[in-house]
């Protein structure tokens, strides 16, 4: 049905209203009768191990009501924070992990990592107890540079060489012998900065222990709640899964960097049972800025090989990635299941051979943020691509399509191990280029020039392997956990629906858009549908919200979960009208009976099955609730075409963005506002990465860019309006026909922006960020 | 924050005489440096003396070719005047709306912050600050790192600029901060060119080679060759000495070019 | 963090060597030196009140001399803690030479330092300024000490 | 001590600590969640406030100095079936994802918009730069400060 809130529909949020007035409920706007602060003792140190905690005069400090350390959790039988995917290297070995104790126990490794806790009364109290804390620290020499950090200390006894392990994928005999027979190499050395995540909402636990029932709940601020719950109770110890409920309230941003287990809510939450106390903790973005997980950090060498006619015939990657000091919780397959295998980008190559070498060095774990290994796959290859085309003296867009895989090769199976459903590349770059207004660029760049500034443009053809992920595929890969994702559908009794899902909203419109597909499925208001999501003791195991798989998992779960109250439904209008179920429909909200004009609504449906006076009990049970799991059988695969435009002023170095265009194919829509939303908040961390972002280490381990004094943080002048559009081919393979949209904005983007600006100043790299005095000092040939 | 006393005194002496009685007091005017500081707790004074009670302290009047402006005046009103174009230029572009309408003249320079904005204007438009003790001349106002003339318990009253002819200030804000990397005030008045630096020394200063240039040839082209010594020149993350030289150069030259 | 420099100081090489050996003269040209306790042969404890803007936090250093050549050279290592603040480790390599004929000496310096914790999280536009003039400050001190003595 | 505060129309004489900042009282004491605290820097805006008709950081603000002051938050401009222009023109345009910095983002465009005539896309970009959003990359935002700009000179707040 074409429903005003139907599918396809910018209807505007649900949400908003309680955001908009200031009603929103997020964690640290919670409180409990009792309720105490914790503060974490931090590491100043980048490397040291821990002789000794005297934590006398910080448990005697007015106010606090406990202190722990490490030794104390450990004592408690609390375990370590593990990894959830289990990478092997080449010669078949598992990775290394290295213990990651909650609270440090015997070291630490990097900065801010916690050492003890204190419980106070007060978050004043518990600050001056953990300022009272005697710590002898025996401070080791940090390894910070990611390049040489396997030639030099050793940071964990059982990691040699810092190495977590090799990686491979690809077939190197035939690449190499792709690029024997090459006429031309490009080369490149490529170093993908690092990034702090800088949700704007600080992460934050409640987490109280209720002794009659002997259980615990944890309001905190996570993208996938169940997730935190099996980690806490399977692996950490701190309650049995069924006595623990964990609930993510309103949750302001994560981007990644909340989907994974960190040490703060683990020593909240046990913390609350030991003090027999509510125990709350926010970050201040100081904690922010050293203990959520970073993003990206590779120092790479990419080469490409092109035959004579700009033809692609083999591409080899060699990347060493920064794991940080510990491994996050699905740090190791970012480098390597999220990054090699996109290597193909939109393009034919045929032999790809990517090695992945992983390393932890003295800086805060990284982990997957906002695209999570494929930004720096497709910076990669665009960069590469862009690059070739320039040495080969070709137009970077024509070289693309020479290369593009074609809307007939799909199914494609590419060298890389994924299998592309379907797509239409030069239907976005057609789309793209119009927009850009590409032919008259000359003359914009001869405008400039004569203003004595240097335009350049830049292009960016991204693929994205999204929906994660296909169980079956991604265990027999080292994931620890099934993939798939929950639907509940709740029809009431006067035939309003309450959804229950297991995908977590923290922006992206969730009880909007899954409002859209039920009121477009059943035909019910879209006022009239409500969705629970963010809570262990509502919805059944779950995956949660992360790789831009709400619609496509767990919408579909959703779509599943609907077609079972159809088919359901159908089965009770056949009775009541006295009809074959099979000759029932479903349409536009009324159960029909065909070749006649016997109809019921779906509210007289839903009534009759919760008021059972006449009804086929023995047949079907009372009731309409049903609930669905849909595990993918496969990616989804956004693609699209990203194109910038900047203007250097060479004087100063500083980049404007003029122009930027995204068409981006997500396959379908369910609400075109939602995705442009999407679109440009990704766009904008892309760009940021491009132009301003930057966690900075000094050669001791120390964060420099550890506040809004000095991380860049793209504000609304650094950003110019977008242009977004898009094409559809729909995924092949979900009900829904839908691809995900949360982070193609950041995945495209950044190559854009950087083949851009070498562009403008005709050269062949630049360090990411391109900060002025980056542009200005390349400028002058330096 | 630890924890402090909060005074809201009604006179200067008021003033004066707790943060002679405190253990270690604090003058507190627009509060956007203290406060934030307090909350990191990289200070712990006994004793937080507020400013903003004391009457007569804020507001501009012009006075013949010396535009007066109190020490309390917010920069969001400085900006919002109108007697000297480029210190409203300037006072508009210091940090977001919220440090504006907070912020002050007086708690700027006190603060002498290397990258404050008011520093250059104060250094390039003959200013005189006013004290509750005395008068000093801008250009011995500002002595170092966060270091002014103003003695222990001093409070700065207001400000006395020079309407120049014309003048113009050009920015180059960190992109972070919102800071100046480099501000550079360029004033003509009479027959002098001053141009005040912020942002590229320990303090605000005037750079005199430039200025002898400029007095040459008021033309932009005039600063070309004129060395810039970044011997003593801030660097950090965002912007090396070097940089900063080359940018004290780039922006006198593009206030030259505004102002002919 | 390093920095290097060099001061003429008006006054014989053996008298300058004693000065940088004592503790009072020490803490007399550093800034904000509160007190230096010797606590063993070439060790001191200090307790130093660093200010820098509206910055103001208390340190106890720890500082020892090191690699002592009587006459000619000694590194000096100070590590301070300072609570909420956090840390800073820096070394002074100091030589002396003796010039215009020995009634003179030339006290070269070359100085190290690394800073750790809040400072250098949220303060790294303001560490090598405000070492920059912690170190002048110190040398010109010691030098004026002389020209006035 | 004692501060007396008028939030959202209605008095408040409130014993508090001398180190208070005002987004404490104003969320600790007087249960006002809608203003968020995001940094601790002073920076991303999400505890914006009218401060006596002034946009100011409640964060930066101690409780001291706002007292005898008009305060006004999120929660004072509009709610759900009456919401201010600026509100609807947020909800309209798409202008916010996660929600926690919009509070503060609102209350910054609605003293900018109420200071300045003929705001173009440029000028409320620069108007805009004390706030930090993390999701929209601003496009939406600038769309919604503009369009309420319109309906703002039409009649509404």
């Amino acid at each position: 049905m074409a429903s005003q809130n139907g599918i396809g529909a910018a209807v505007k949020r649900k949400e908003d209203a309680r955001f908009i007035t200031g009603m929103g409920r997020y964690t640290d706007d919670l409180g409990a009768h009792g309720q105490t602060y914790a503060m974490f003792a931090r590491s100043p140190h980048a490397r040291a191990k821990i002789v000794n905690i005297d934590t006398a005069a910080a448990a005697a400090t007015d106010g606090v009501v406990a202190v722990f350390t490490g030794a104390d959790l450990k004592a408690d039988g609390i375990g370590d924070l593990p990894c959830g995917w289990l990478v092997k290297s080449k010669d078949g070995s598992d990775m290394i992990q290295p213990p990651h104790p909650p609270i440090a126990v015997d070291a630490v490794n990097y900065v801010g990592e916690p050492f003890a806790l204190v419980i106070g009364e007060t978050l004043a109290a518990a600050k001056n107890g953990a300022e009272a804390l005697s710590v002898d620290f025996e401070e080791l020499p940090a390894v910070v540079d990611l390049a040489s950090a396997a030639r030099t200390a050793q940071i964990h006894e059982t990691v040699p060489n810092n190495q977590c392990y090799d990686w491979e994928l690809g077939d190197k005999a035939a690449t190499d012998a792709a690029f024997e027979k090459a006429h031309h190499v490009t080369r490149m050395d490529i170093v993908n900065n690092r990034l702090i995540p800088n949700a704007i909402e600080p992460r934050a636990a409640l987490g109280e222990y209720d002794a009659a029932a002997g259980s615990h709940t944890l309001h905190t601020t996570s993208q996938n709640p169940h997730l935190e719950r099996l980690v806490l109770a399977a692996f950490v110890n701190v309650a049995p899964e069924a006595k623990l409920r964990v609930i993510s309230p309103d949750v302001g941003g994560g981007f990644g960097s909340k989907i994974f287990v960190y040490a703060e809510e683990t020593a909240v939450i046990w913390a609350a049972g030991k003090t027999r106390r509510p125990v709350k903790w926010t970050a201040e973005r100081s904690e922010s800025f050293l203990a959520d997980a970073h993003g990206r950090d590779h120092v790479t060498h990419a080469e490409l090989a092109l035959a004579e006619d700009g033809e692609f015939l083999g591409l080899r990657v060699q990347t060493i990635a920064n794991m940080g000091a510990y491994l996050s919780t699905f740090a190791s397959s970012v480098p390597t299941y999220l990054y090699g295998t996109l290597m193909a980008g939109q393009y034919k190559t045929p032999a790809i051979y990517v090695e992945v070498q992983s390393l932890f060095t003295n800086t805060a774990p990284v982990d997957a943020y906002r695209g999570a290994g494929r930004p720096e796959a497709t910076f990669v290859v665009e960069r590469l691509v862009e690059t070739a085309a320039r040495e080969i003296g070709m137009d970077a867009t024509d070289l693309r399509r020479r290369n593009f895989i074609q809307p007939t090769d799909f199914p494609y199976e590419t060298p890389v191990a994924l299998t592309y459903d379907t797509g239409d590349y030069e239907a976005s770059l057609d789309k793209a280029l119009a927009h850009v207004h590409y032919a008259a660029f000359a003359q914009r760049r001869d405008a400039s020039e004569a203003a004595g500034k240097k335009r350049g443009i830049g292009f960016s053809c991204y693929i994205e392997a999204c929906g994660l992920a296909p169980s079956q595929v991604a265990i027999s890969l080292g994931a620890g956990v099934g993939l798939f994702e929950v639907g509940e559908v709740r029809v009431d009794v006067t035939g309003s629906v309450t959804v229950v899902t297991g995908s977590h909203s923290h922006g992206q419109s969730h009880e909007t858009t899954f409002a859209q597909i039920i009121s477009e499925k059943l035909g019910v208001p879209f006022e009239n549908v409500t969705v629970l999501h963010g809570d262990t003791g509502r919805s059944d195991y779950a995956l949660g919200t992360y790789g831009s798989r709400s619609l496509a998992v767990g919408g579909s779960a959703i779509v599943k979960a609907t077609d079972k109250i159809i088919a359901k439904g159908k089965k009770i209008a056949a009775y009541m009208l006295d009809a074959n179920a099979d000759d029932v429909e479903f349409e536009d909200g009324s159960f029909n009976v065909t070749d006649s004009n016997q109809s019921l609504t779906f509210a007289e449906v839903a009534f009759a099955a919760y008021v059972p006076a006449k009804y086929p009990l023995d047949e079907l049970e009372p009731g309409l609730s049903e609930k669905a799991f849909y595990d993918p059988p496969n990616f989804t695969y956004p693609a699209g075409a990203h194109v910038c435009e900047v203007e250097v002023d060479p004087e100063t170095g500083v980049v404007e963005v003029v122009q930027f265009v995204a068409v981006d194919d997500f396959g379908n829509i369910v609400n075109p506002m939602v995705v442009e939303g999407q679109v440009h908040g990704g766009l904008a961390q892309g760009i940021g990465q491009a132009l301003l972002e930057h966690g900075v280490y000094d050669d001791t381990g120390q964060l420099l860019s550890g506040s809004y004094m000095d991380y860049t943080m793209p504000r609304a002048d650094d950003l110019p309006s977008f242009t977004v559009d898009t094409t559809t081919t729909p995924c092949t393979h979900n009900p829904l026909g839908v691809k995900g949209c949360g982070e193609a904005g950041a995945i495209g983007s950044t190559a854009a922006v950087i083949n851009a600006v070498t562009d403008a100043l005709g050269v062949a790299s630049i360090a990411m960020p391109a900060t002025p005095e980056t542009v200005w000092r390349t400028a002058r040939g330096e | 924050m630890y924890a402090f006393n909060y005074h809201k005194p009604a006179s200067l002496e008021e003033a004066a005489e707790l943060m002679a009685n405190a253990d270690d007091g604090a003058y507190l005017s627009g509060g956007m440096t203290l406060i934030p500081t307090l909350k990191q707790r990289l200070a712990s004074p006994s004793d937080v003396i507020d400013l903003s009670g004391i009457e007569g302290l804020s507001g501009l009047s012009l006075d013949g070719n010396r535009l007066h402006v109190g020490a309390m005046t917010r920069h969001a009103d400085v900006a919002a005047s109108t007697a000297i174009p480029a210190l409203a230029d300037l006072a508009g572009r210091i940090g977001d709306a919220h440090v504006r309408n907070r912020g002050t003249l007086g708690g700027s320079i006190a603060n002498s912050d290397p990258a404050a904005d008011y520093p250059a204007a104060v250094a390039a438009l003959d200013a005189t600050v006013h004290t509750n003790k005395r008068s000093i001349a801008g250009g011995e106002f500002f002595t170092g790192l966060f270091e002014t003339a103003l003695a222990e318990g001093e409070i700065v009253k207001s400000v006395d600029f020079c309407v120049p002819d014309s003048a113009a200030y050009e920015k180059f804000p960190n992109p972070a901060s919102r800071y100046a990397v480099v501000g550079v005030m360029v004033a003509r008045c009479a027959d002098a060119v001053c141009v005040g630096v912020t942002g590229a020394g320990a303090c605000a200063f005037r750079a005199t080679a430039l200025e002898e240039a400029l007095s040459a040839d008021f033309t932009p082209g005039a600063t070309d060759g004129v060395a810039i010594d970044d011997g003593d020149f801030n660097a950090d993350l965002h912007a090396s000495a070097e940089y900063r030289a080359h940018l004290v150069a780039v922006l006198t030259k593009r206030a030259v070019a505004r102002l002919i | 963090m390093e920095q290097a420099g060099e001061y003429r100081i008006p006054a014989v090489r053996k008298e300058v060597w004693r000065a940088l050996n004592d503790p009072a003269v020490l803490a007399r040209c550093l800034d904000g030196c509160r007190s230096m306790t010797p606590v063993g042969p070439d060790e001191f404890e200090a307790d130093i009140g660093a200010k820098v803007g509206p910055v103001k936090a208390t340190f106890a250093a720890a500082i020892s001399l090191r690699d002592v050549v009587p006459l000619h050279s000694y590194r000096l290592q100070v590590r301070v803690k300072g609570g909420a603040a956090g840390f800073a480790n820096g070394t002074a390599a100091v030589q002396l030479k003796e010039v215009d004929g020995g009634t003179a000496t030339m006290l070269n310096y070359r100085i190290e330092g690394a800073i750790g914790g809040k400072l250098a999280q949220i303060g790294s536009r303001l560490v090598e300024g405000a070492a920059r003039k912690m170190t002048a400050r110190f040398f010109e001190r010691f030098a004026a000490d002389f020209a006035s003595a | 001590m004692n501060v007396t505060l008028t939030v959202n129309g209605t008095e408040h004489t409130l014993d508090v600590p001398d180190n208070t900042l005002l987004v404490d009282v104003l969320r600790g004491q007087l249960g006002l969640t809608g203003t968020h605290v995001g940094c601790d820097t002073s920076q991303c805006g999400a505890c914006v406030v009218h401060l006596n008709g002034d946009a100011v950081k409640s964060c930066t603000v101690l409780a001291g100095q706002a007292d005898g002051a008009a305060v006004t938050t999120i929660e004072g401009i509009g709610s759900p079936d009456d919401l201010h222009p600026m509100q609807a023109a947020f909800r309209d345009n798409h202008a916010l994802q996660c929600g926690f910095c919009t509070p503060g983002m609102i209350m910054s465009a609605i003293d900018l918009v109420q200071k300045s005539e003929g705001l173009d896309e440029q000028a409320v970009r620069e108007g805009l730069e004390g706030n930090l959003c993390r999701c929209t990359g601003y496009h939406n935002i600038v769309k919604a400060v503009l369009a309420a700009q319109q309906n703002m000179a039409q009649g509404g707040n």
